[in-house]
């Protein structure tokens, strides 16, 4: 890994040198080493503080949106992941590519610092990454974990680790792609009753604190002014004096991204109550490649998505009514 | 001071819940929040911090204001506010007893919040020490010990007991109300609990946070902070959500909404949050319409124009919320930093 | 679940495509076909104008079931409209009944304007439906209902 | 806040008898904005009117709700009313309570109450209504018809006729289409240049039709009554104003090797040629890829012969701009190639030929001089096998879906001509149905199996392999139920026909949609037939589905009507309940035009506040249809329905459901 940040240093500065690009869109290190901003770099001076390690996990594609409205060309940092949310953005017209360098960055997965936290991980003061192992140094001693059950959710179903789109590519140690059904979680709800389903996702958006942490970081909620803002909607919405509310704003949000959303996990990660959020895209996407075939936004910026699309022998609604289960 | 046996504590819960209203931090699906007490509820006091802070019980997300009723063509106006019924807060840790103190500032003083100030009244909080503080505190900066918290009724884990100390009258009234299953600490428990606390202390300054220079800060220099150029690298990845702003203990802006029920419009206030870019907004539009604008307006408030409307005092009290739930880990330290108040 | 209550009367609103399902609406009634009068009808140009957020607002407000008709596929006046509402609508009453909300509540029937008594009879079938299923407390605003029920 | 009258209406008893209409008065009294209500026996008589009319003048009413039968009957004829006395027709609102309420419903009390909710749903969207106004736009009075077969020569004949300027775009250099090559037509037997000849010349000398050949259409903009079109003229390397189609320099010509087009690639012409004798415009014309003078840079051996001196081998494309009001389509078809059909042995036997190189072989004018001689041995076939389904009624890939139409008729025709001419031939068909609903059609099919001989055997052929100069043809007699092998001198095949292959880029061009065979869509496949659902846009002949001539004639005509009545408006009324983008809310990305049927959403970048600067939707109105589809596709709820918005449909949601 540090041989990935010290060519992708390298490359940055000499981008930067010969005029290509006039500013570098990355990470930025933190206070206790897990805590990385995304940043923009302008001067070789400023990338020494440029970080890659197993913690650089915000995707900087949506930023590419105010970034590519300014002067001159940007060089981003794409994680595979990434690029999805990248191309989709410039389907929808949002970002301009002629402005952005894109140069593709090995992933192996991203660890999650609240699930350190969560398994006993209290006071962490710094982390190692052995690729392997991830030993996480705390105030109160050191605790190693497998890195496999540390992962973000979004690097446990990782979508792969090819780059959709890209002007270079900085791959050291190529990553094997490794199998994993992304659908496991929704399948799980899918069997239970309805009146367990309601039971759960009552209990979770019940948690929600309505900050938007994860409409703000979606790079499919890329809206203007969105719907929850604006007064004219008839759905506005600053909090949810009533259960109502959450569910909608729930529904409507995964509504809004339904075949734009990328599955980049993002919503997941940043959600301060750790609601499960990929669970509701997910559902929406296992749905798409059921009824319309398999499709996957951000893999082109061209085709149509299941929802601006059709077929005259698309399956009819009642394929609800029928699947079984009570009501 | 008096002590209690861990293995007791579902009593004293009881005990204190048959009386009146309990808020303790929970396990609510996962994630420890304060909730209302009740058999079988699963007490987090191990978590360090809630999710959302101890505010809440005071200051709600939401609360209903007034209500209108309207049939055909004529409007009933409705006083909704209930006379609030006496609650009990447990597992307050000293960042958020303090948060209390700053809320009051705004809330108590003229024009009175009178919301907030029945709550205030009839509400006892009974704070729990920290015992093992974790690397995104920095309350000691505000001069907060996070050994000895304030509150009506302080509480400390030490061994196999939780000690008991009330501070306040609110405080003694409760202790006696539950006298039966409070045993009084002896030299030995005030010993070793003593040496709880040192050790605490201890920790605190080996935090990552400890140190942490506030001196750069305060009302002076108003002008020269505001125009700085480092609030545009600061607040470049900003996101403008309202994570910060939800977790916060001292945060205290709202906004007063109208619901349409259909036969009636309900008026509720709800926490809002200046990194929104509707926050503020008037007939003109908005007086910060840039996220830079206001991601500034919220450190600058913080740091900047609440101690000098308050005696120098700061409205943040190091509780590391906004440190730990920020989406993109931007936060009120690397501020506090970037204009030269480096660590130790 | 609660068939009990044998006064409940839920509220039904029906979104119609003004082409097909509408004017099937219309022959229902010069057929003087009955169907229940919970059953309210809002004429919209076709059946790709009905956003989910209009589905939602309804239970918000009150409704105990959402209907939407349209033109047969194939037959839409805009020639697409349906084909887009019907993965819309397959998509969203999958959807709440992922969320746990009853299935029964919801439905999508394709009515033609010649299809008066088909109207009638899918309507009837639906309220029998709402009914057994009782009044909608999944998704619902609490405060329209409190006040609903204060009057 | 408006000022709102509610009017009931009894119909007599129809409402009356079940719903308390003066209860439904009363309680509209009550309503926001209601400032007057009424009921009256027949409000959609002169004198209920009359009480409308009355009401919005005295109370200065600016919405009202008619609670009466359904909008489908009298919502126009209360609109105009209100219209005749100042008030926006769009300010007029009706609840249903006829169809909806007083049929369906027997009990009072009920039906009372739901016609309250329905006035009370009708009152809350008459609250947010706004005034709309139609938009007009001008209309450019020519037309332009893509593609000069008989259905587009047709179409501009009847267009020219009613008095417009037409201009017929044609990719070849001369007009015609399919219908030149063919030898005789069914089911009459009349020779196809002779009636056709005559409508080509007619097209030509037209005063208010310009031929525009060797041409193609190389984009579209605009809607409808005013499309611009460019149209990319090829270089003939012919000076068009100086040439008279004297044929001197096609017979001078050296190059000969060059496929005659005409004859199917069966004869060969010059270099420089004029298609055939009755080619309008009869102008020859220079095939750059065979001229020696363009490879070589020496010959000009036309230059020099002509003598009037019409030879330009410096000729450029041209682009030619023009406005239109509206556009037909009349691409027309092609059979399909037959390689991928491996059975028939298409490409490696000569004597494997079409229909359409039959025609050809028996034409006057064809490569035989009209003498039928299988090309191979340019000897007279004694048994000639057709087969009938070539790539039609297919489920491969290879195969069309549909059936041809034509194929069942003009195999009847060949077979029957075949006959005639030579009677020492013996015919076979093998034919899966033969499918004839047409006027005098199974007359003529009987003809051939009764009177001329043809021997039909229903089924398919496998195989045909070539037997030293005998054409084995393996195929099955369903009816006897065995294996027929035929030792034939020529194979006919009915070849499907496909839409021309620029059908694609025309649809795309025009924002006309196609179908999975790339056949243009018709707006309705009952009631619009020669409509395409994009406004302004036709379609004659085969681009739309297989035709014969009559069939595609008829429709050519219709197009035309359809254009006429068109042109003949000085200006279009747009439909006002059209989707309108909010550009402070448009993202611009793209959903909005995906779902539009109509291609009404464009994209402009406009400077929405000072300095920003955005790609954002633009609804054309003229071409908007008011469907709606846009508005749940965009996520930021910027594109809005006038007349059905947002606003109003929650609004009548809301009232409903209180």
């Amino acid at each position: 890994m540090k041989k990935v940040l010290d060519i992708m240093q390298k490359r940055a500065k000499q981008l930067l040198g010969e005029g290509i690009v006039n500013r570098v869109i990355g990470w930025k290190t933190g206070e206790f080493g897990y805590d990385q901003t995304p940043a923009v770099f302008t001067s070789a001076a400023e990338l020494s503080s440029l970080v890659y390690d197993s913690f650089s996990a915000p995707n900087l594609s949506k930023y590419l949106i105010e970034e590519t409205k300014k002067e001159g060309k940007a060089l981003v940092f794409l994680k595979p992941c990434d690029t999805y949310s990248f191309n989709q953005l410039i389907k929808e017209h949002r970002i301009d590519r002629e402005k952005v360098f894109v140069i593709g960055v090995e992933c192996s997965g991203k660890v999650d610092i609240n699930s350190l936290k969560s398994r006993g991980a209290v006071g962490v003061i710094g982390v190692e990454d052995n690729g392997e192992k991830v030993i996480a140094h705390t105030l109160y001693g050191d605790m190693e974990f497998a890195k496999d059950d540390v992962l973000l959710e979004k690097c446990r179903s990782c979508k792969g680790k090819q780059h959709m789109v890209f002007d270079e590519l900085i791959i050291v140690n190529p990553v094997k792609e490794e199998k994993n059904d992304r659908f496991i979680g929704v399948d799980a709800l899918d069997a239970m009753t309805p009146d367990e389903r309601f039971e759960f996702w009552r209990g979770q958006l019940l948690k929600c604190i309505r900050c938007n942490a994860c409409r703000n970081v979606c790079p499919a909620c890329s809206c203007i002014k969105c719907v929850f803002d604006n007064q004219n909607s008839g759905v506005a919405s600053k909090a949810s004096p009533d259960t109502f509310e959450e569910q909608m704003y729930h529904v409507i949000r995964a509504f809004h991204v339904a075949g734009r959303c990328t599955d980049c996990g993002e919503c997941t990660r940043v959600c301060p109550q750790d609601i499960p959020l990929h669970l509701l895209n997910r559902k929406l996407i296992k749905d798409m490649n059921a009824f319309y075939g398999e499709y996957q936004a951000g893999t082109d910026t061209d085709s149509r998505a299941p929802l601006t699309n059709y077929t005259k022998e698309d399956v009819e609604p009642n394929v609800i009514s029928d699947k079984g289960g009570d009501k | 001071m008096f002590k209690i046996k861990k293995n007791s504590l579902n009593k004293l819960y009881a005990a204190i819940a048959e009386a009146q209203t309990l808020y303790i931090p929970c396990n609510v699906n996962g994630k420890p929040n304060f909730a209302v007490w009740g058999e079988g509820a699963d007490v987090d006091l191990a978590s360090l911090k809630t999710v959302k802070s101890a505010k809440e019980v005071f200051f709600p997300q939401c609360e209903d204001i007034v209500s209108f009723k309207t049939k055909g063509k004529e409007i009933t106006v409705i006083d909704c506010r209930k006379e609030s019924e006496d609650f009990v807060v447990f597992g307050v840790r000293a960042c958020d007893a303090k948060s209390f103190e700053i809320l009051d500032k705004v809330f108590l003083s003229d024009p009175v919040d009178t919301f907030y100030k029945t709550k205030r009244e009839h509400g006892t909080v009974i704070t729990l020490a920290c015992s093992r503080p974790e690397e995104s505190c920095f309350c000691s900066a505000f001069g907060i010990d996070c050994a000895e918290p304030s509150g009506d009724v302080a509480t400390y884990f030490s061994g196999e007991y939780l000690y008991w100390s009330p501070k306040t009258e609110k405080g003694l009234n409760l202790t006696n109300s539950l006298k039966n299953l409070l045993e009084i600490a002896n030299d030995k428990d005030n010993l070793a609990l003593e040496n709880e606390q040192k050790n605490i202390r201890e920790i605190t300054k080996k935090l990552p946070l400890y140190g942490l220079d506030l001196s750069k800060w305060g009302a002076d220099d108003l002008l020269e902070k505001f125009n700085s150029e480092k609030w545009q690298e600061l607040s470049s990845a900003c996101l403008g959500c309202g994570a910060c702003t939800f977790v916060c203990p001292t945060c205290q802006c709202y906004d007063v909404r109208d619901f349409d029920k259909g036969n009636g419009v309900q008026r509720y206030r709800c926490w809002d949050s200046c990194m929104y870019n509707d926050f503020t907004m008037m007939a003109h539009g908005t007086p910060r319409p840039t996220q830079m604008q206001r991601f500034r307006q919220r450190f600058m408030h913080k740091l900047v124009y609440f101690p000098s409307n308050n005696g120098g005092e700061f409205s943040c009290v190091g509780c590391g919320r906004c440190v730990e739930k920020c989406p993109i880990n931007m936060n009120i330290v690397k501020v506090i930093k970037a204009f030269g108040g480096e660590g130790k | 679940m609660q068939v009990e209550n044998k006064e409940f009367k839920p509220t039904i609103v029906a979104f119609c495509c003004n082409w097909c399902s509408y004017a099937g609406a219309d022959l229902a009634g010069t057929g003087r076909m009955q169907y229940p009068a919970n059953v309210k009808i809002i004429r919209v140009p076709c059946s790709c104008r009905v956003n989910p957020t209009f589905i939602l607002r309804a239970f918000q407000r009150g409704a105990d079931g959402v209907i939407m008709c349209g033109c047969h596929p194939g037959d839409c006046h805009y020639t697409s409209g349906n084909y887009y509402a019907r993965r819309r609508m397959t998509m969203l009453f999958d959807f709440l009944d992922y969320l746990g909300i009853e299935k029964g509540r919801t439905r999508v029937e394709w009515v033609s304007a010649a299809e008066g008594a088909r109207f009638a009879s899918v309507m009837n079938e639906f309220v029998k439906n709402v009914t057994e299923l009782g009044p909608n407390k999944r998704i619902t605003d609490l405060r329209c209902k409190m006040e609903k029920e204060g009057e | 806040m408006q000022k709102i009258g509610v009017f009931i209406c009894w119909c007599g008893s129809n409402i009356a008898a079940t719903v308390d209409v003066k209860r439904v008065a009363e309680a509209a009294l009550h309503e926001p904005g209601v400032v007057y209500s009424a009921d009256y026996q027949y409000m959609c008589s002169e004198s209920g009117q009359t009480l409308i009319k009355n009401a919005i003048k005295e109370k200065g009413l600016t919405g009202v709700v008619v609670c009466s039968c359904s909008p489908r009957m009298h919502e126009a004829t209360f609109r105009k009313a209100a219209e005749s006395c100042g008030l926006n027709p769009y300010m007029v609102e009706i609840a249903n309570i006829r169809e909806h309420v007083s049929w369906i419903h027997k009990d009072i009390e009920e039906a009372t109450e739901k016609a309250v909710i329905l006035m009370r749903a009708a009152v809350a969207k008459v609250n947010l209504n706004q005034s709309l106004t139609a938009g007009k736009s001008d209309v450019v009075k020519r037309a332009l018809v893509i593609g000069g077969g008989i259905a587009g020569i047709q179409t501009a004949i009847d267009i020219a006729d009613a008095g417009y300027e037409v201009d017929i775009v044609e990719k070849k250099p001369t007009i015609g289409g399919k219908m030149s090559q063919l030898d005789k037509t069914f089911p009459t037997l009349d020779c196809a240049a002779c009636i056709l000849t005559p409508k080509m010349v007619e097209a030509a000398s037209h005063e208010k039709i310009r031929i525009i050949s060797y041409s193609e259409v190389e984009s579209v903009s605009g809607f409808v009554g005013n499309f611009t079109a460019r149209i990319k003229k090829k270089p003939r390397y012919v000076n068009e104003a100086l040439c008279t189609g004297c044929g001197i320099c096609a017979e001078k010509c050296p190059s000969r090797k060059s496929k005659n087009e005409f004859n199917e690639g069966m004869d060969t012409r010059g270099a420089v040629y004029i298609p055939f004798a009755q080619a309008v415009p009869k102008l020859a014309v220079i095939d750059p890829t065979a001229c020696i003078k363009f490879k070589t840079g020496k010959c000009g051996l036309c230059e020099r012969n002509c003598t009037a001196k019409a030879i330009d081998f410096n000729q450029k494309e041209q682009i030619i701009e023009e406005k239109y009001g509206a556009i037909v389509v009349a691409t027309g078809f092609n059979p399909i190639k037959l390689d991928g059909l491996e059975e028939y042995g298409y490409s490696q036997n000569a004597d494997v030929i079409t229909s359409l190189e039959l025609e050809r072989l028996m034409n006057a004018a064809g490569p035989t001089g009209g003498v039928l001689l299988r090309p191979s041995d340019r000897q007279h076939p004694h048994k000639i096998v057709f087969v009938q389904c070539v790539g039609s009624r297919g489920l491969r890939p290879c195969d069309k879906p549909y059936c041809s139409k034509i194929c069942c008729m003009y195999t009847a025709k060949h077979s029957m001509l075949i006959r005639e001419k030579y009677p020492d031939t013996e015919v076979y068909v093998f034919y899966i149905d033969v499918r004839t609903p047409g006027k005098n059609f199974d007359e003529f099919y009987r003809r051939a199996v009764e009177q001329y001989g043809v021997h039909y055997v229903k089924g398919q052929v496998g195989k045909i392999v070539n037997d030293g100069g005998k054409l084995i043809v393996h195929g099955s007699d369903l009816l006897m139920n065995e294996q027929v092998i035929i030792d034939a001198d020529l194979v006919v095949l009915a070849a499907a026909i496909e839409p021309d292959p620029t059908a694609k880029s025309v649809a795309t061009m025009l924002t006309a949609s196609i179908d999975t065979n790339n056949f243009f869509t018709e707006a309705h496949p009952k009631l619009r037939p020669v409509e395409s659902p994009t406004a302004g846009v036709f379609l004659s002949g085969v681009c739309q589905g297989p035709k014969d001539i009559p069939e595609t004639v008829a429709q050519a005509s219709a197009a035309a009507v359809k254009v006429v009545g068109l042109l003949s408006k000085d200006q279009l009324t747009c439909n006002p309940c059209v989707a309108g983008s909010n550009e402070l809310l448009c993202n611009g990305c793209s959903s909005c035009e995906k779902v539009c049927p109509y291609g009404a959403i464009s994209y402009i970048t406009k400077e929405v506040r000072r300095g920003d600067f955005r790609r954002v939707a633009f609804v054309n109105e003229a071409v908007c249809q008011g469907c709606g589809a846009c508005t749940v596709t965009c996520p930021s709820g910027a594109m809005d329905l006038k007349g059905f918005t947002n606003k109003q449909i929650m609004a009548e949601v809301d009232a409903i459901c209180k």
